[in-house]
Parts: C-alpha cells; structure tokens; sequence
C-alpha cells in the first residue's frame, strides 16, 4: 500500500524520511511530499490529495478546523519543539530596555506561540480570547512597549543583528548554528501544548495504514535517530 | 453615358485640432470619376489629394458628404460589405508600408493569400517580372532601394486585379525609364481590362502621358477638373498653370529674358508666344510665314507635344521688329494664339 | 553532500524545465490571444471592443497583482479539476499558468502595438478581415518582439517557479528555498543560483537569436 | 472587527505605495540607464561594447531569475548598510529594487530597441555624439513604450510587494497573506484583493494614458 | 582648380547575402565632386545612388577604396573626427526620417541643438518661413502630408549652415511649383555661400534647372559624368539618352509615330529630328531654309530650352521628301545635328 504524506520543511520532513523507511519494512510505501506553506497541507488532506501529513500541533489544527471547517484528526503525537528567545546584544531577558525590538515568526501559528512564550516569561500579557494564536494586535499589555517584528520564521536567526532579540523555533536554531541550550536567553517549557501530530481525515481514523505509519513513526529506531540527530532542541512527544 | 466610378459628393474632412482651430483637408469637394479612365489629381504639397484618395477605400472617412464607388457609399458600408469594395480597390501607398518580415514575393502574395486565391505563385511571378524584380524575389524591403520598394508596392496593388485603382505618387520614387515602364503597364492594363485609375502625382509629363482626365486641387478644394486636354491647353486657374510651364508650357530662354524689354522702339526683334492646339500644330505655319510674307522666324524656346492624343505645344519666337504685328496677324488668322512677350535689341 | 546533492540538483532542474516549458506553453495559448485581443479591442482600433478590453483588462491585471500563494488558494478547485490533485510539480503548473498567461498576454500587446499602423491600413486597404490582419500581418510583423516578451517571461517564470514549493512543488528554486534558505546550506543556494544563471543565460541568448531570426528589419549597425 | 480592519487596510496601502514608490523610482534610476545601455552596447551598435554587454546581461538575468526569498538573504548586508537594518519596510525597499531594476533594464531595452533605425541614422549624420543621440533621439522617441514598460513593472512590484513579508515588510499583500490566507480571514483577503485591483487599475490607466499623451504617431483608428 | 569637395577612389561596397553571390550595389567608383558646385546623380531604381551618396558621412561603409570629404578620409575618420565631418555635412533622406515626438519646429531644432548652438528659436522660424511651413509649426510629423514632412527635412538638413549638402530625392514628393522654390532656395544658397551640392533626383528637369556636374550611374558602375551641358548635349549612355528624352529630346506624336515608315518611296514628308547646340540655336536656321531655300518646314514637336546656361533643344519637323536631302546639307553646314526619323505618306 502506498500513501503520499504531507510535511513541512525541516525536522518533520527529516524524521518521516526514516519514518518511511521503518513504514516500508511493514509493507507500507510513504510517498513524502514537503511544503513551504502551513495551510495548503491540510487543505490538501482534507481534499483528498493527501492520506496524511505531520507539521502541525493540536492548536493549529483545531484552529483550522474552527476557520475552514476540515473534517480532520489527529492519529497520533509526533515531536515536540521547544521555542527560545536568542539575541546576540543582551544576555538575558531583563536586559530588554523600553521600545526594543523583539523578532517573531509571521505565521499565526509560531507568531502566537512566540507571543505566549513571552507572556509565560512576563513580559506581556494577551488577550485570552485570542486561545493559542494571539497576534501583536491581542497583547493588551506591554511595559516595556516592545516593538514585534514579524518575519518568516526561516528569516529569524539572519535578523539577529538587526532585532535586540528573537524568538526562534528550535528546528531554525539548529539549522543557523545555533545552540539552544547555550545561546537561548529564554526558553519554552517541556509542557507546552505544543507537541505535533499526525493527522489523517476522520474517516481514515481506523485504517490500517493509519495505525501502520504511527507504529512506524513511535518505532525505536526513529527515537534513536531524532535523539541523535535534534540532542535535545527535538524531543519525542510520545 | 455611363454611372461614374466614384463620385465624391460633397465631401468635407476637418481634422480637429487641440487647442486651435480644425485643420480642413478637404472641403465640399464634388468630383466624378468616369469608369475605365485615367484620373489624375494635381496640387500642391498638402492640399489634400491624399485625403481625396484615401476616402475611396475607406482609410478617411468624410466629415460630411458621400463617396460612392461603383454605385455603393463607401461612408455607410457595413465591415463585410467595405471589404467587398476595397477588394475591388487596388492601392499604391505613398511611403509603400511593405511588410517587413515578407519577402517581395510574399508581400506580392498578400493580397492574393486574403482574398483566398489558390495557385499564388505563378501569378506573383508574373507580377515581379511586369515590375522587373526578379533578381530581388527573394529579398526583405530593408535590403531593397527606394524605388525598388515602390514597385513591390505597384505589383501588390495590381496582384487581384481589381477594378479600380489608387495611386498616391507611385512613380515619384522611379527614374524616367522605370517610371514609363510602369505608367506604360498602367496604361496597358486600363485599356485591356478597362481598369479606372486615380492617380495623384506630381509629375506634369505623367499626367500628359497617362491621365485622359484631372482635376486640381488647392486648398482642400478643387478648383479644376475636366479632360486632361482641355484643362491642360486653357488652364484658368493660377496654380495649373503655374504646374504647367515645367511641361507644355515654355520657359523663355535665360539669354532672352534679360535682354528682354517692354518697348519696341529701336528694338531689332519682337519676341512672341505662339500656342498651338488640335490639328493646326501639324501645319506648317511658321514654313508659310517665312514662304508667303518672307518673315524670318527663329524658334526660341518651345515645345510640342501630345496630350490626351491631341498635338499641343507652344513656341517662342523672335520675329523682326518691324514685321511683327504683321507676322501675328498673319498667324492669328490661320488659327494660332500669339501673344507679345517683349522685344529684343 | 554532494554526492547526494548533484541527483537532486539535476532532477530539480528537469522538474524546473518541466513546469516553466509547460507553463510557458500553456500561458501562450491563453495569454497570447489575450495579447493580441488587448492590443486590438480598444476602441476605434480593429476589433473595437471597449467594454470588453477594460474588462479582460482588469482581469488581467487582477491576476497580476494578487499575490501568488493567494492566488494559489483561491484556484485550488481549477487546479484539482485540470491536474486531478491541487499538489505537486504538475499541479503547481495551473497556478504558473494562470500567473503567465495575463503576463504574457501583456508582453504580446505591446509587440503587437508596435507594428507600424500603415501596414494595418494597407491590408484594410486590401480588404482583410480581422482575423487577417492579426494573422497575417499583426503577428508574423510583432515576431521579433513577441519572441523577446516570450523571453522575458520565461526568464520571470524561472524565478517565480521557486513559490511553488508551498504547494509540494519541486524544482531549482524551491530546492534553494528550502535548503539554502531554510535548512541553511549556502553550498546549496550557490549551486541552485550557479544552474539559474546558467539556465537563464540560455533562455536570453536562445530568445534573442530566435527573434534575430524573425527581424528582417533594416539593421541598426551599418556604418558608425 | 472591521473597525479594525479599515485603519490596518488604509495604512497597509499606503505602505505598498511607498515600498513601490520607491523601488519604481530607484529601480528606474538604476535599471534606465542599464537597460539604454544594453539597448545600445550590442555589437557594431550605437555604444559598442560587447563583452560588457553580455556581462551585464548575465548579471541583469543572474538577478531576474534569483528567486527573491535567495535573494532577500543575499543581500542582506547591503540592505543593512543601506537601510541600516535588514527588516522592515523600508529594509524592504533594497531587495524590491534589486528585482526591479533589472525588470525595469529589460523593459526600457525593449522600448529603446524599437525605436526606428532611420532615425539613429539622421541623428549620426547630423554628428552627434552617442550620449545625445541617447537623450535626444532614443528616449524620447522610446517615450511611449518606456512609459508602458514602467507601468507593467510597477503591476508586477505591487505583487511582488507580498513577498516582503518575510523580512517584515509590510503591505496590503503581506496583509492579505497574513491575516487573509494564514488567518482565514476571506473578508480581509477580499479587502486586500479588492484594493489591489483598484490600485493596479488606477497604475495601468494612468500609465496609458501619459504613453498616450506621449505618443504623437500616427493614430492607429483612423476610419475602419 | 581647387580641391574636388568630395571625392570617391576605387569605391566597392558589397552586401554579403546568405545563401548566394554578394550584391554589388557599388563598384570601383571613382568620381570628384567640385568644390562649391552643384552635382546631380541620375541613373535607375536600384542603381547605387542612395549607397553613393550615404558613403560620404560615412552612413554607409565602402567595402573598398576611400571616400575624401574636404581632404579628410571618412572610412578611417575616428568618432569625433567623423562627428566633425558630419557636423559640416547636411543631409535630406529619401524616407524623411523626422523625429514623431518632435514638433515640426522640434525638428528642424534638432541638429542646431546637437550642435550645441544657443539661439535657435529665430533661426528655426526663419527656416520653417522659407520651406512655406509657418502655419504647421507646431505640428507633429504624424498630422503633416508627405511633402509637408519632406520640406521639414529640407529645412532640418539646412540649419547649421552646412558646407555640403546631400539630397537623396528631396523633391520628388513635392509639387512642380513647390520644387520650384526649393530649388531656388538651394541655388541661393549654393551662390551665396559657396555650399557643395550632391543631389540625387529622378525628375531632368531638376539636372537641367540647377546642377552644374552631373553623373551617371547604372549597375553600381559610373557610366558617363561631366558638366551637365557636355552631358545633356551629347549624352553618351543609352541610360542617359533614355533618361534625357522626357526634357530636352522630345518623344514623336503619336499621330506622325503611327504614320512613319522607313522607306522614302512615294511619301510626301520626311521626318528629320534637329539638335541644337550652343548659341546655335538662337540663329534663325530653319526660317533661313525656309527664306533661302523656299523649302516649307512643319514643326511636329519640339523643346528648346537652357541646360547649364546654353540654349539646347531639338526639333522634330516635317520637311517635303523630295528637298529633305538638299535641307539636311543646309542645316549640317550651318552646325545643326540633324537625323531622318522616317517618312509619312
Ligand atoms: N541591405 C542590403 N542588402 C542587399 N542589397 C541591398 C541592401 N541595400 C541595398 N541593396 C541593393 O543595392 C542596390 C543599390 O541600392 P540603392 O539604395 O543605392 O539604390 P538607388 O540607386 O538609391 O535606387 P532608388 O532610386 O530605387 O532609390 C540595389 O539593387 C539594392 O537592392
Ligand atoms: N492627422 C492630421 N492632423 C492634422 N492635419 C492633418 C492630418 N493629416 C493631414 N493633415 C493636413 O491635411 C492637409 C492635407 O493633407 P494631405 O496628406 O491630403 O496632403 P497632400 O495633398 O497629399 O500633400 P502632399 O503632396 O504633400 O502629400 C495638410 O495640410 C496636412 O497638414
Ligand atoms: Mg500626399
Ligand atoms: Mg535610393
């Protein structure tokens, strides 16, 4: 049996390339199709085009859900990404001064969660109505009237210089050379609901190749690899 | 009589202007254009015998008035039915608008190729051959001289064979031998297919040698037409003759004009114009002034020619002073007009 | 790496030549009667059609100015119902497309509307439909300016191609994009722009001949 | 909601005007005299010079075909030594106009190269020198098209202006991309898209009619 | 003598052409343009002369041989050397060639401009007066008609005051009246200032009217060149005889052409065309035959007229065929050319 697979580029699309390989032992063929963008992907699944796909968390799906009204769910849990907050002029977050500029992903869904990590650190407060995507636009309070930059998420680590800091997701981190435990002045919890998933269409909630690929990606020898690979900045969230 | 083959009823054509008054190119004109002749239009630079042509087909539509060829108004004519008639309309364009990227043969070959004629080629290579292009066949225009150009431009317009045809001083660009092959051809096809032709030129000799008919035109409006040998042998309007000294006319010699003066007094020689027209030109009537009243006659300047298959000419001459109203008496009298320029010592 | 990396380079560049061959010759299709009807329907001129050329005039540039992935979105049903799937390589072609044609149907009016207007009279003057004179004067005259728009915009689509990636779209420019830019590998965007330059580098000298070919205009360097 | 929307809409434009504004502007500065010179540096031409020709050519295409996100991160030290930073939408400004200077070369090269032969000739007989004949002879004349050339550039910037969102440019693509697209917005997609329209009609209008103002060649619609 | 103006050496230009033998559009040339005169180039479509004339600003490129302009070698002229030359050379081209975004006033400013004059306006409209363009001043070349855009280019080539001129059928769009004054204007400026003329044209009577030298060219080939007076009297290349019937021979009446016969047997006329040279022709020779001889002479047709300042013409006159032998003695001992056409019953 063969299903095509949709992922995002990076750390999902690394880790279902050895999902793939544990899934072809069982007799399943996974056919990994990257994406660039957030939305097509589950767009996608829900149309059809896709069996499944694995670049979301919980949050993002049930807002997608909420927008556009997919008929979607998830099958399992996959990996976990801690965000932290880098800069390369302070050495800490009290060190940010009044009206400072402050980097953060321009996709609501690591835009928000850039958002609830400084409001976890107590730098600002949202508005509570805005769930797990708040925008710029739902902080209600800002002490130090920081300024957001919002950038692709890809762009973060190269506006360092130009941001008094930036929040930036772990798999950019890693790719740019940076080290989350040493360089990152601030950084996500391990209870963050932010752990992703795989997602099929509810219909397909009880295929066999459905419980063949989660069984593929919780194998040993995916954890082995994400934890030789990621030592840390990937954690498996099952 | 037969219904005139387009007859502009009428016609004016302003040209709005911004910021100025109209810019009028043609005004009332009414003219009628026999069928199978040859009509020339004259004029100055910029009186408007271009506009005059290019209302025939279409190109410029009338401000007001009528143009009708073969019975149907051009003005009012509907997309299909105009390009019935220009189909019908073959035209010679001033500044040739050859197509760049075909060929001489293939711009020869277009209006055959729209009016969906089958078996182009051995027509096209007649027409090539008629123009005397058969070394350039296969050239663009950018690698044709100017008058090379110009008879790519005869041959397209002649290629349907159509009934009427526009020209718009396509000889202007020829040399002498080339432009009478080509009027020659002209000439050759309106007499066997009974062609109508409307030509504009500026050449005096093409209307003499071509044209059965002209009109001039001045100012945007014409101020003459009729058969070309009446309005050639009693122009009345300035600007006619004016265009025809060059031709039919005879400018007097430099030698003579300067030692020209008003008075005979001591004058040794009467110097007069003689015009010639219809059949007296063929009699020998200066022979007769010499041999009947022993006056000696020295031809001056002059020139005799044919137009519209008439002999017409005018000569000047020097008669002695003392016989000189004699001699004019003599000449009147068998028909000649004579007028006295001046005298000479 | 490079082991690895000179397949993919290499099956990234076919997939490129793919989707901007494809689009190119789709967006003709479409985008050149759109050219030419542009540059004919205005009024007065051969076709006049003034409602109709401002309305295929805003559509068209409607389609330019929206923003690609916008676009890419809003089509997804075109693209299922043509490609059978809204992703992948083949599937990204209908949106390239429909971003090529309205730009090259504006390339082509502007070659068109640089044809010398005595030559359109002369074959009004023989009597040629429309039809006629966008056949047979129209085109073969624009040719050489034709064949540089077409130029033009395959050298664009070239560098538009790499959006595509948000659809599952593969090729040169999404390899730069999520490599080089995402996944930080300079070597890989350096190779990616190397094979770009080099490809577009053989579009313009191909057009350029091509259209020298087609220009039997008089040429511009006799003498100094 | 809308009470928001209608400030955030009214500010985004004026953002998209100014970071078009400008590159069209600074574009024009830079890819004008490129695109004269690579109209005219053809071998045996006005200029001659073509080893420099096929050099800026490759490096005009080397730009046009570099997809722009490749390009954003490749120039980011020049934007920061221009803008003084490398995010923003002023930072934005730089790589917009390294797009489109080479867009706006090719397109003014096009316009530059029609202008008729005869008339270079005239200009040379009356001796003068290259520089005049440029300014004197091939622009104006050229007028017409350069004017058109520049209105489909800024058509294109105005969707290319979308992209600069990541690097934190803002604008009314970035906006609907945002807000529209990733927040499934449809109304402020619609806005966006809505305005977009208005505002590339209202360029293309305003653009043909100053070429029409500029061309003084024979009308094109005289009779039928 | 002074210096030729313009002078070709051995000139060759070739078109290479793809798929073929080069056209030879010019071949070994070797012609003197005097300083200060006016030198017409004649000789059929296709023939060489726009190439002759374009090789002296160095337009056109000999493939062979060198072109000197005032002493100074156009082919091997760098940049600014060629700009200076050219600076002194104006030109008219056949196909105009005017600026479209230039006004009428624009355009006949442009060369003062690029000669970096100050003070043009009064300058232009002086200019714009004497080519008769004042009430187009402002206009664009679009909205002018075919001579109105040739008289601007005649005005254009004119305004910096050029020392030589080159005029590729500067009138041959333009009426006989307007011609005319063009002319004038040319031999003005040609007398008042000393400016070299190289002019091609197609119509004799502007050779006749204002060119001092003239040249013959036929197939890329200088056949015949010389004073225009040597050449028109006694023209040595079928070409130029060809060419020289329309304006100073004269074409025989149709209704005597129709009539002719070779032989004298039985016919009442014989057909004898005279030549005039020289002051000849202002003797009254064929009054004289008339009075001395009493033989009866009919003008059939004729022209006599000025070429180069020198009466010359020719006759065509019928004379009873019984005393042709005895007039054509009497007319060959008093300096006339004579020849028997033929005979008419
Ligand atoms: N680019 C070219 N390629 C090939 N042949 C050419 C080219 N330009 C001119 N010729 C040929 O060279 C010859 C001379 O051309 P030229 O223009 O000098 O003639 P011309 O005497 O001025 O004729 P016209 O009186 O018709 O203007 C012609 O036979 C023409 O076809
Ligand atoms: N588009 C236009 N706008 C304004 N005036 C125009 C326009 N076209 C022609 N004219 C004017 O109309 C008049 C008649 O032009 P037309 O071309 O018919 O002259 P023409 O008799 O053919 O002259 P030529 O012998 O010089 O070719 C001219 O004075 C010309 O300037
Ligand atoms: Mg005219
Ligand atoms: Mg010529």
């Amino acid at each position: 049996e063969e299903i095509k697979v949709g992922v995002s580029v990076g750390e999902h699309a690394e880790i279902m390339e050895q999902v793939a390989k544990v899934a072809e032992t069982k007799g399943l063929t996974i056919d990994i199709i990257e994406f660039t963008d957030y939305v097509v992907p589950n767009q996608a699944l829900n149309d059809g085009d896709l069996q499944a796909n694995s670049f979301q968390h919980q949050p993002y799906l049930d807002n997608q859900i909420k927008d556009r009204g997919f008929d979607l769910v998830s099958v399992g849990k996959t990996i976990t990404t801690p965000m932290g907050v880098y800069s390369q002029k302070l050495k800490s977050l009290d060190d940010l001064a009044e009206g400072n500029s402050v980097a953060i992903p321009n996709d609501p869904t690591n835009g928000g969660r850039a958002l609830l990590l400084l409001q976890a650190k107590g730098l600002i407060k949202v508005d509570d109505a805005a769930g797990l995507s708040p925008t710029p636009l739902d902080v209600t309070e800002n002490a130090k009237k920081l300024k957001f930059l919002e950038l692709d998420a890809a762009q973060l680590p190269r506006a360092l210089a130009d941001a008094d800091a930036a929040v930036i997701n772990t798999n950019y981190a890693l790719e740019a050379g940076l080290n989350p435990e040493k360089d990152a002045i601030a950084i996500e919890d391990a209870d963050s609901p932010y752990a992703n998933i795989i997602v099929v269409r509810t219909a397909d909630k009880d295929a066999d190749w459905a419980k063949t690929l989660v069984e593929a990606y919780h194998s040993p020898e995916v954890k082995a690899y994400i934890q030789n690979k990621y030592t840390g900045a990937v954690i498996p969230a099952w | 009589m037969q219904a005139p083959a387009i007859s502009f009823l009428d016609v004016t054509r302003r040209y709005p202007q911004k910021g100025g008054s109209d810019v009028i190119a043609l005004q009332d004109i009414t003219l009628s254009v026999p069928q199978g002749a040859v009509t020339g239009i004259i004029g100055r630079s910029g009186a408007g015998k271009s506009t005059l042509l290019r209302m025939v087909n279409g190109l410029e539509r009338p401000s007001a008035g009528q143009v009708m060829v073969n019975g149907r108004d051009v003005g009012a004519a509907s997309g299909s039915e105009l390009r019935a008639i220009r189909r019908e309309v073959g035209m010679i364009f001033q500044h040739f608008n050859l197509l760049a990227s075909r060929t001489v043969a293939e711009n020869i070959a277009l209006p055959l190729e729209i009016a969906g004629e089958r078996n182009i080629a051995p027509r096209v290579a007649e027409l090539i051959e008629r123009v005397g292009l058969t070394a350039q066949t296969n050239r663009y225009p950018a690698e044709l001289s100017g008058g090379q150009k110009q008879r790519v431009g005869i041959a397209r317009a002649l290629a349907t064979g159509p009934k009427v045809l526009l020209s718009d001083e396509a000889t202007s660009a020829l040399d002498p031998d080339t432009t009478r092959q080509v009027l020659d051809l002209l000439a050759r096809i309106n007499r066997d297919l009974g062609l109508t032709i409307l030509l504009i030129t500026h050449e005096m000799a093409v209307v003499r040698d071509i044209c059965s008919h002209v009109a001039v035109i001045e100012g945007g409006q014409i101020v003459e037409a009729g058969e070309t040998y009446a309005v050639f042998s009693r122009p009345a309007h300035p600007t006619t003759r004016s265009f025809l000294k060059g031709v039919t006319g005879v400018t007097m010699p430099q030698f003579v004009a300067e030692r020209l003066r008003d008075t005979p007094e001591g004058a040794s020689e009467a110097v007069v114009q003689i015009t010639f027209t219809g059949t007296h030109a063929t009699d020998p009537m200066l022979a007769r002034l010499t041999a009947e009243r022993g006056v000696s006659v020295n031809i001056l300047a002059g020139a005799i020619e044919e137009i519209g298959d008439q002999p017409f000419g005018s000569l000047i001459v020097g008669i002695p002073a003392e016989r000189a109203e004699e001699s004019r008496r003599f000449l009147e009298e068998h028909g000649l007009l004579t007028e006295v320029l001046g005298y000479v010592d | 790496m490079w082991t690895n990396l000179a397949p993919l380079l290499w099956e990234s560049t076919l997939q490129t030549l793919y989707m901007v061959a494809m689009s190119t010759l789709i967006g003709t299709l479409i985008g050149g009667p759109l050219g030419i009807f542009l540059a004919t329907s205005r009024r007065g001129e051969l076709l006049s059609a003034p409602i109709l050329n401002t309305v295929l005039g805003l559509v068209v540039n409607a389609a330019r100015s929206t923003p690609f992935i916008i676009l890419v979105v809003a089509i997804i049903p075109l693209t299922r119902l043509i490609a059978g799937t809204s992703i992948g390589t083949t599937a990204a072609i209908v949106p390239l497309t429909i971003a090529s044609a309205p730009f090259i149907a504006r390339l082509i009016e502007t070659a068109i509307r640089e044809v010398d207007a005595g030559l359109i009279e002369a074959a009004r003057a023989m009597g040629a439909t429309p039809g006629q004179i966008v056949r047979k004067v129209l085109i073969p005259e624009a040719m050489p300016g034709i064949i540089l728009g077409l130029t033009l915009a395959v050298v664009s689509l070239i560098g538009y191609s790499a959006m595509v990636g948000a659809v599952g779209g593969e090729g040169l420019g999404d390899l730069g994009i999520r490599y080089g830019y995402q996944r930080f590998m300079p070597e890989v965007m350096l190779a990616v722009v190397v094979i770009l330059i080099v490809l577009v580098q053989l579009v313009q000298s191909l057009g350029e001949w091509i259209a020298s070919r087609f220009d039997k205009r008089a040429p511009r360097n006799r003498g100094r």
